[in-house]
């Protein structure tokens, strides 16, 4: 267990006329253990990003704690956390404004290093040679500017700075959203690669299922800014126990593959709630379709269904048998 | 290796190939040399020091001594007149001014008080709003209040009210600062004090921008890798800043010229014996109506240059940051 | 879309046939509502010519789903345009035809065009957030559509207006008819876009994408959406979209896009399930598969070529495993296996297809 | 309300501020001890500390700054150290509608023109028309009010005053209840004059505006509803347009009726605010400069309240739920 | 050309009528007479106010001499010169039509105390009692220093000392007489009621102000109150000079209160010639040199700026020969007092014909302060700024280094003033109050008009010279009875202050007065200049 999150709670003022304020993250608690990738799936707002976030410090939390690697992280100052940051990396889901345009493609990479001052001055050209080949590049691009790159190339420049320091976790949020299919792949298996070689533990935001599921060894499903279902990847498709998984699941548009198993479809009934006025009782509730009046009244807390968690009133059947995943035991969450 | 094209690159071959540009720029270029050429043309050409008083002299016009300053003779004699154009290049080509000295030449030398007030007035407002907007934009909280304050505070303060003010005080006295004493003839002081005045319209939009950038990716990346919030400033915000904080320049430099000229048209800019467009139409005011060259001459020049450079500055803010919303004179 | 709408279409699009650059179009048996030929669309810019869309062919039967699929930058959305008449920029150069319903639509005066437009063609687009009015409310919008292209009363336009809302399947239409852009999520914009460009019965509605900006679930209603509509009302609908997915849950046939060109063409189960292009089998391919954790994808190695570097020849080859001498002659658009109506653009002999196939996926 | 509260208390501190700020320039200012100059030249030592004492120069600067602003604020009989006697209230009361006339005359005139430059260069964008325009609207930007002004008089006034201008009548002010026909012909001038700045800008502004949301997605949205180019311009491009628009406008409008048209106005002898406060400031006279600054800083101040609420008329996305 | 008619007969009515339209800059400040210290206005008061003595108001040179007004003859003196008795004229009315008392004349002169008249200090102080009303002015009562007989119609004042110049300082505006209930403060812009032929109706210093005839009013002295022809006066302030002129030859307006700006002068003279009127002022442009610091601390110095500057090129600066002409003495020519003589001029003589720059560059070296910074303050109008950088020029020629600093108008006459801010060399004016030679030179130059640290201290050039200062006082007293002998020594007094060279007179010069067409019987009094009630308008 490298990253453990204890009820964390992100809330946002709003700013100008209006007043009141946005609950973003709401309570999550996960642990994410070493060597393994845990993806976040959920819908547009419900949070990802900002837990995301709150995990690498990169805003201050609410309430609630990070540990990373055993030390709370969650109050120290932007100079304490430096240390920190050199192994606990974060890589972004906009390839186009999350490099700098005004940067090299070489001073990018070089950047955390100059800032931490890891390598010697002049022992960074190479260093920075050595992780653009790393990511695919040909040194020679170096030179060049972000606008030349494509989508997919950027995101992998922006994967490249994140292992300069060689971190041991990498906290991806949606590092595949902005690309195409064929490109994605490329990044997906250069992730994948380089897990294998660096041993990293990846968090992976997502709101496409289907990758999730390709990377995941276990996933968490948040919805309004509440952790609504952490199960091992494979269960979890299998057999959701949430009804927003089950319903989240069903609307993946399917490739009518030969043989492949059609899902029953459900189509949920409205949108996806502001996180500003978030409905009572279970977040969940006004577009369940198994929501009952305790649902309205009582949010429901986080609790284990065999080797799995989930925040619901009225959890789907769930087969019995625990699947065990070569990363580890089930493990309890608060 | 192609040395691959940078974004100011990129920016200079654009704007290298707009029509509009390169014609503005080309006439931005003659003025400024033709303004630089000033001493040349005064030694070596027309033979006159155009900042001393020649309230005696004579000048040669078609082959006959005439007097520079001639005493009216009708009707009641009343009234001196300072000869008008010449058209001859060698001496008084557009006349003389009350004090007998060759317009053309002090037009030159005005020229060149002009696109430096011009100028640097525009680099010191454009660096002192980006300064203030960034810092206010980056840091947010209470420093973002109160320089917010001040600078609604300098915007609420009417343009021209605010420059007639200090200019009141600034040039009777000078300005001291510690062991910097400023004359009140000094440059500096129509500098500084028109640099002032325009500091919220830079700092304003660069503000909003800085705290757009803020929420950009890139910035939450460098913070991710630890870096501190001046290296965060240099590299990231002022980076990228800096194409509208030099968008800024030439607009502002049109802007300023227009202001020192209307300053020194209610004799509170450039101070006598220095020229400049302005001062030269605030004494050909007093001859408006029997040497209206003096006064018409600078303002057609000022006319020119305020639109090339604004026409250079659109093509500029066309190249480096067509977002850039910047508004016209005052 | 519900299995019923996919049981009636089917059965017109097999009579349809498919017509490419090389067959003498007019094969079809019941002629096609919109008929596209080399569309070509080339913008001039200061590093030189961008060909966007490099001789497209196609067409759309009435009543159908055709799906276009393919890469950002593939020229979709260019091509659509085109021939909407959309592309106002002056660098632009628009040649081949695109015939709608007897008319064509390439060079048509903008007035003799905005007769058709929003009235027999009208279309959706990919971004619900900026798409519509931010300072008019929906009801206004759609109120004057109606209006510009038929004669009724304003109180009459509004309450279809309002009744298309409720249609499209906004609760408390007549209430929210009078509310701003900005006060509805992006799922009920596209709703709102919807109803729109349903409001004069167009016969073809062209979504470019209406469904990528959204999430999974809203994605899901809105597909759900269309479908129910397209039957109802029976319009054509050219659905762009570059998630393989929702083509093969959507699309009644199937075009694949690459560098501006067609490259497969074909009935949705044909193309999806047996794709012949290499690309497509990589675009396929690259796509993570249910119950295959943790596996490598295949890839397509490279990437696009950029709209400057057009190669001579077959687009994809510098890209292609299986590229030969052959790929450096541009390959056309035919039938070439045993299914008259599933084109491609490779000169793969169909031999073998079948057996590289296997082996990229 | 907490809005409106706040507001309203930056907006009195900005002009507090300001009015702190003149009040220290102005006795930073040598040579103007007031006390001399109303003293008279030549007074002798007594009868100037006579004076200092009258008129409570001896205390201390924060007293004498409380005693000002609530001579102007509360009793409102705050007078002039020139003219003596002179009460400040009904001066700026005074100048105030010749000032409205300028700037809401002008308004009219540079509205009109720069909407409708703005409008027709967009509409023939890429025709010559469009440069056109805009040069015309660039020079009339670089265009020193005051020297327009002077060379207008020139014209006018003299050097074709017995041909073509015959009609144009002397400098200077005649007010609108006295003579509606003389009041506009006398502020012709001053009105083109000061139009020709502000059309220019407004055209620039608004056909980059334009331009702008041309290139928007509702606009092609609009295009594939069928609708013409003219309606499209007209009822949506221009209406998203206009806010920036109004916003400047009402920012001008604001700053112009506090006398930032002083230029134009010392320049036609137009007894307006912002020639009111050039001759206090020429005067140094301190009570007259300080009722004109917080007057002109109040119009600034309200006319950036206003333009947030113009702001939310024009545009919903801005209006509260 | 000066049209001087003779004064016509007031009973004739037939030139009464009409509203004479004047136009001015700016407003000349309060209308207070007993304040007010502007030719502005005191131009004006000349057809309002009266006091118990006035200068004639009639044209020529006559308009130098001394006249009963409210007084029924002049005061008789006592042989040591320190009591006047005069007798009041008897019904005589305000224009509120209140009957003039000598309790009216007692309480003027307390007024003047009450709201500290400029010169309260320096003219009014010789009468007794004024000390204390000077301390304390709001417990003025002058006790045993004016003495009212209510019933004999006679007031007498007492002085401390005898005074040759007390009978001048009555005519003075100052002096006017205003009703006994007239408020003890600065009137401002209300109006007092007044005796003369016009009352002021209103005025507003940002619009106008509008002169009346008084119905009270009836013409006790042609010389001292006669009848004015218009009906209705009006001077209308705001126009520059440039929209005066203009509005002058548009007969909009009847007259401009301003110089007319150089540029329009060729105009006016050819165009215009006949309404121009040009006489001469008994009046000085000077510079003042600063005596107490460097570089003019050094006697030599200052006679070297003496010796080079050029009047002649001045005077063009102002506008021609016409308009002005070159001095070299500090009283002007025609003036009480005035001695031809011209001390600093190229090859001698009693008129000035040419600077002599080598004997400056001389004195300059000779002095030592060659090389020292010298900064010039003038007013930034253009005539005072063009003959500022003129100045510049030729300290530059003689090897100092200069720098002009123009001020607004309104400062710079008391930043000149001020020791504290180290003014050097300053270009300013003076115009006679009342023809006497100590007006200019006691004012100017004696001791006791110097204060250190003060924004009133005239004697601007800081210079104290006991010596001179005694043979003034000498001289004045000599005035008492023997006007030609005084005014022989004040011209002495005059030279050897030249000699010493605390200030350079540069021109003396002249006044346009540019009238409308329709106004006859222009007439100038040296005194208060064109008498403006006196113009006909048909
Ligand atoms: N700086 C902020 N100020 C105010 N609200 C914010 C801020 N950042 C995020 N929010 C709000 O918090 C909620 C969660 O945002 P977050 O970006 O974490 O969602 P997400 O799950 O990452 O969504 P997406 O898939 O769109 O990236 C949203 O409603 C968002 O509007
Ligand atoms: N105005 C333009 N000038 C130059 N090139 C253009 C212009 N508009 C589009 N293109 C080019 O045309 C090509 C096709 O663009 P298009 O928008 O049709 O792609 P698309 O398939 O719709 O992609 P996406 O999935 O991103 O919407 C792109 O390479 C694009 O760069
Ligand atoms: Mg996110
Ligand atoms: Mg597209």
């Amino acid at each position: 267990m490298v990253l453990r999150a204890d009820n964390v709670v992100k809330t946002f003022a709003l700013r100008g006329k209006q007043k009141g304020t946005v609950t973003a993250v709401d309570g999550v608690s996960i642990e994410v253990r070493s060597g393994e990738t845990l993806g976040i799936v959920g819908e547009s707002g419900c949070g990802k990003s900002t837990f995301g976030q709150c995990l690498t410090r990169l805003i201050d939390l609410t309430s609630g704690t990070v540990e990373f690697e055993g030390e709370d992280i969650s109050s120290l100052s932007r100079r304490r956390l430096r240390p920190v940051r050199r192994r606990l990396q974060m890589v972004f889901q906009d390839p186009y404004s999350s490099l700098n345009p005004r940067m090299r493609v070489a001073d990018i990479v070089a950047e955390p290093l100059r800032i931490h001052r890891t390598t010697d001055r002049r022992a960074i050209p190479d260093r920075v040679a050595d992780l653009l080949e790393r990511v695919g590049f040909d040194p020679s691009m170096a030179g060049r500017y972000p606008h030349e790159f494509s989508g997919g190339q950027r995101q992998r420049i922006g994967i490249a700075r994140a292992l300069a320091l060689n971190p041991s976790v990498l906290v991806a949020d949606e590092p595949v959203s902005a690309l195409d299919v064929s490109v994605q792949a490329q990044v997906l298996n250069l992730l994948a690669d380089l897990q294998d070689e660096f041993g990293l533990t990846y968090v992976f935001i997502a709101h496409d299922l289907g990758v999730v599921e390709h990377v995941s060894d276990r996933v968490a499903v948040m919805y309004l800014g509440d952790l609504v279902e952490l199960a091992d990847a494979e269960e979890l498709y299998a057999s959701p126990a949430h009804h927003y998984t089950e319903a989240l699941l069903s609307a993946i548009p399917q490739i009518d593959r030969d043989g492949a198993p059609r899902r029953e479809r459900i189509v949920l009934s409205g949108d996806v709630p502001s996180p500003a006025n978030r409905p009572s009782g279970c977040p969940f509730h006004p577009r369940c379709p198994a929501a009952t009046e305790i649902c309205r009244k009582e949010r429901p807390t986080l609790r284990t269904l065999g080797s799995r968690q989930v925040a619901c009133h009225h959890p789907l059947p769930v087969p019995t048998t625990r699947v065990v995943t070569p990363t580890g035991q089930s493990q309890s969450v608060r | 290796m192609e040395r691959p094209a940078g974004p100011w690159r990129v920016a200079l071959t654009q704007i290298a190939h707009n029509p509009v540009a390169v014609v503005s720029g080309v006439l931005l270029v003659a003025i400024i040399a033709l303004c630089l050429a000033a001493p040349l043309y005064a030694q070596y050409i027309a033979h006159t020091n155009p900042f001393e008083s020649n309230l005696n002299g004579y000048t040669m016009v078609a082959g006959e001594r005439v007097a520079v300053l001639q005493q009216s003779t009708t009707g009641l004699k009343l009234g001196v007149e300072p000869i008008g154009p010449t058209w001859n290049l060698s001496g008084y080509f557009l006349g003389a001014d009350g004090q007998g000295r060759d317009v053309f030449a002090r037009l030159l030398y005005g020229g060149r008080t002009t696109l430096l007030i011009g100028f640097t007035s525009a680099i010191l407002c454009c660096a002192a709003g980006a300064l203030v907007g960034i810092v206010a934009g980056y840091f947010g909280g209470p420093i973002d209040w109160v320089l917010s304050r001040l600078m609604d505070i300098v915007w609420a303060f009417p343009v021209y009210l605010l420059a007639i003010s200090l200019s009141v005080v600034l040039l009777t006295d000078g300005l001291r600062i510690g062991p910097i004493v400023i004359g009140p003839g000094n440059l500096m002081l129509p500098i500084g004090i028109i640099a002032l005045i325009y500091v919220p319209y830079v700092a304003r939009p660069l503000r909003g921008q800085v705290l757009s950038l803020k929420n950009r990716e890139f910035v939450k990346a460098s913070i991710g890798l630890g870096a501190g919030d001046w290296r965060i400033l240099r590299r990231e915000i002022l980076r990228n800043v800096l194409p509208t904080v030099i968008v800024f320049i030439p607009l502002m430099a049109a802007l300023n010229m227009l202001t020192e000229s209307a300053l020194s048209f209610l004799s509170i800019g450039v101070q006598p014996p220095t020229a400049s467009w302005g001062t030269i139409i605030n004494d050909g005011l007093d001859l408006l109506y029997t040497r209206p060259a003096v006064a018409l001459a600078p303002g057609i020049l000022l006319v020119l240059t305020a639109v090339a450079l604004n026409l250079f500055g659109d093509a500029v803010r066309d190249a480096l940051d067509p977002k850039a919303k910047l508004r016209g004179a005052a | 879309m519900p299995s019923s709408t996919r049981g009636c279409a089917v059965p017109d699009i097999t009579e349809s046939g498919i017509a490419g650059p090389d067959t003498t179009a007019d094969a079809v048996a019941s002629s096609p509502l919109l008929a596209v030929r080399d569309l070509r669309v080339a913008f001039r810019t200061r590093a030189g010519v961008v060909n966007a869309v490099n001789g497209l062919s196609f067409s759309v039967a009435p009543g159908e789903v055709l799906g276009i699929v393919g890469e950002s930058g593939s020229g979709k959305s260019v091509s659509m345009y085109s021939m909407m008449g959309l592309l106002d920029n002056p660098n632009a150069t628009i040649t081949g035809s695109a015939r709608f319903d007897g008319a064509e639509l390439i060079g048509m005066p903008t007035k003799r065009l905005n007769r058709i437009r929003g009235n027999r063609i009208s279309m959706i687009f990919q971004d619900p957030m900026t798409a519509l009015t931010p300072v008019y409310t929906v009801g206004w919008q759609i109120v004057e559509q109606i209006m510009n292209h038929e004669k009724v009363t304003k109180a009459e336009a509004w309450s279809r207006a309002v009744h298309l809302l409720d249609e499209v399947g906004i609760p408390d239409a007549e209430r929210r008819a009078r509310s701003y852009p900005h006060e509805f999520s992006g799922g009920m914009r596209q709703r709102v876009m919807i109803a729109m460009s349903l409001a004069c019965h167009p016969s073809l509605l062209i979504a470019d994408e209406p469904t990528t900006a959204l999430d999974v679930t809203t994605q899901r209603q809105i597909l759900e959406l269309i479908g129910d509509l397209q039957a109802k009302y029976g319009s054509s609908v050219i659905l762009i979209t570059h998630d393989m997915g929702v083509i093969s849950e959507a699309a009644d046939r199937v075009i694949v896009m690459y560098a501006g060109r067609a490259v497969e063409m074909g009935d949705e189960s044909t193309v999806v399930r047996r794709p012949r292009h290499p690309y497509t089998w990589g675009l396929l391919g690259a796509i993570p598969k249910p119950g295959q954790r943790k596996q490598r994808l295949p890839t397509i190695p490279g990437l696009p070529p950029g709209p400057r570097d057009q190669p001579t020849g077959c687009p994809f080859q510098k890209r292609c495993r299986f590229a030969m001498e052959q790929c450096s002659t541009l390959p056309p658009l035919i039938a070439t296996g045993e299914e008259q109506n599933h084109l491609d653009a490779c000169w793969l002999p169909d031999e073998v297809r079948e057996e590289l196939r296997e082996e990229v996926a | 309300m907490m809005y409106v509260a706040k507001r309203l208390g930056s907006a009195v501190l900005v002009m507090f501020a300001i009015s702190v700020v003149v009040f220290l320039i102005f006795f930073a200012t040598p040579g103007v001890d007031p006390a001399a100059r109303i003293a008279g030249r030549g007074a002798s030592p007594e009868v100037l500390s006579q004076v200092r004492h009258e008129f409570g120069f001896d205390q201390p600067l924060p007293v004498r700054y409380v005693l000002m602003m609530s001579h102007l604020f509360i009793t409102q009989d705050l007078t002039s150290y020139v003219n003596i006697g002179d009460r400040v209230v009904p001066q700026i009361m005074q100048a105030a509608p010749v000032t409205l006339s300028l700037v809401l005359g002008a308004a009219i005139i540079w509205i009109a023109f720069g909407l409708g430059g703005g409008i027709l260069a967009t509409r023939f964008r890429g025709t010559v028309v469009d440069p056109i325009i805009m040069i015309v609207g660039i020079t009339a930007i670089s265009l020193p009010a005051y020297w327009v002004g002077e060379v207008v008089n020139l014209v006018t006034q003299d050097r074709l005053h017995d041909t073509v201008f015959s009609w144009v009548p002397p400098l200077g002010y005649v007010p609108f209840t006295q003579d509606p026909g003389q009041w506009a012909l006398h502020l012709l001038f001053p009105w083109l004059t000061l139009a020709l700045l502000y059309g220019g800008i407004y055209a620039r502004v608004l056909r980059a505006e334009l331009v702008n949301a041309l290139s928007e997605d509702y606009v092609r949205t609009c295009r594939a509803k069928g609708l013409s180019e003219r309606r499209i311009l007209w009822r949506h491009a221009l209406r998203g347009s206009l806010s920036p628009v109004v916003s400047l406008f009402g920012l001008d409008f604001g700053s112009l009726v506090g006398g930032a048209a002083l230029l134009t106005e010392v320049v036609f002898g137009l007894p307006g605010i912002g020639k009111l406060t050039w001759d206090s400031l020429q005067n140094l006279d301190l009570p007259v400069i300080m009722a004109c600054v917080l007057y002109a800083a109040f119009f600034v101040v309200a006319a950036n309240a206003v333009v947030d609420l113009l702001y939310a008329v024009i545009d919903p996305r801005v209006r509260r739920a | 050309s000066s049209t001087t008619t003779d004064a016509a007969d007031a009973s004739d009515g037939a030139h009464q009528g009409g509203t004479l339209h004047l136009a001015a800059q700016s407003a000349g400040g309060t209308l207070d007479p007993q304040v007010n210290y502007t030719l502005q206005y005191w131009q004006l008061y000349q057809g309002a106010y009266d006091g118990l003595l006035t200068y004639a108001r009639v044209g020529g040179t006559k308009s130098e001499d001394i006249v009963p007004d409210l007084a029924t003859a002049m005061p008789t003196i006592s042989p040591d010169g320190k009591t006047y008795t005069f007798e009041l004229r008897k019904d005589i009315k305000f224009s509120n039509g209140k009957t003039l008392t000598t309790d009216d004349v007692v309480a003027s002169f307390r007024r003047l105390f009450k709201v500290s008249s400029p010169n309260a200090g320096s003219w009014y102080n010789v009468i007794v009692g004024a000390d204390a009303c000077l301390k304390t002015p709001a417990t003025c009562t002058l006790n045993g220093g004016i003495v009212a007989d209510s019933s004999a119609g006679t007031i007498t004042f007492h002085l401390t000392q005898s005074d040759p110049e007390f009978e001048a300082q009555l005519a003075m505006p100052f002096a006017s007489v205003l009703p006994a209930d007239t408020a003890p403060k600065d009137a401002g812009t209300t109006p007092i009621p007044t005796t003369g032929p016009y009352y002021f109706a209103s005025y507003s210093p940002n619009k106008a102000l509008v002169m009346k005839r008084n119905r009270y009013f009836h013409s006790w002295s042609k010389e001292a109150a006669p009848v004015g022809y218009p009906d209705e006066i009006d001077e209308t302030f705001g126009l520059t000079a440039e929209a005066e002129v203009t509005a002058v030859e548009n007969g909009q307006s009847d007259w401009m209160y301003d110089t007319p700006p150089s540029d329009r002068l060729s105009e006016i003279s050819t165009k215009y010639a006949s309404q121009v009127h040009v006489t001469p002022l008994t009046a000085m442009w000077y510079l003042a040199l600063n005596t107490n610091i460097a570089p003019f601390n050094n006697e030599s110095a200052r006679q070297a700026i003496n010796w080079a500057v050029d009047r002649a090129a001045i005077v063009k600066l102002y506008g021609g020969s016409s308009l002005a002409a070159p001095a070299c003495t500090i009283l002007p020519p025609d003036f009480p007092g005035h001695k031809d003589f011209c001390d600093y001029t190229k090859g001698g003589g009693s008129t000035w014909s040419a600077p002599d720059l080598t004997k400056a560059k001389q004195l300059v070296q000779q002095s030592g302060t060659a090389g020292q910074s010298v900064g010039v303050v003038v007013q930034n109008d253009s005539v005072n700024k063009g003959i500022g950088l003129y100045l510049v020029s030729l300290l530059n020629q003689l090897g100092y280094k200069a720098t002009i600093k123009p001020l607004s108008n309104n400062i710079q006459y008391n930043y000149i003033q001020n020791t504290k801010n180290h003014v050097q060399l300053s270009l300013t004016q003076w115009y006679q109050d009342y023809p006497a030679a100590s007006d200019f030179l006691q004012v100017l130059l004696s001791c006791s008009s110097f204060h250190p640290n003060s924004d009133s201290s005239i004697n601007i050039a800081g210079y104290c010279n006991r010596d001179l200062d005694a043979k003034m006082t000498a001289a004045d007293a000599k005035g008492l009875t023997d006007q030609t002998a005084a005014n022989a020594q004040w011209g002495d007094i005059d030279q050897q202050y030249m000699a010493l060279s605390p200030l350079v007179p540069l021109f003396n010069p002249k006044l346009i007065d540019f009238t409308s067409s329709r106004v006859k019987n222009y007439q100038f009094s040296d005194q208060y200049y064109m008498l403006v009630d006196q113009l006909w308008l048909k």
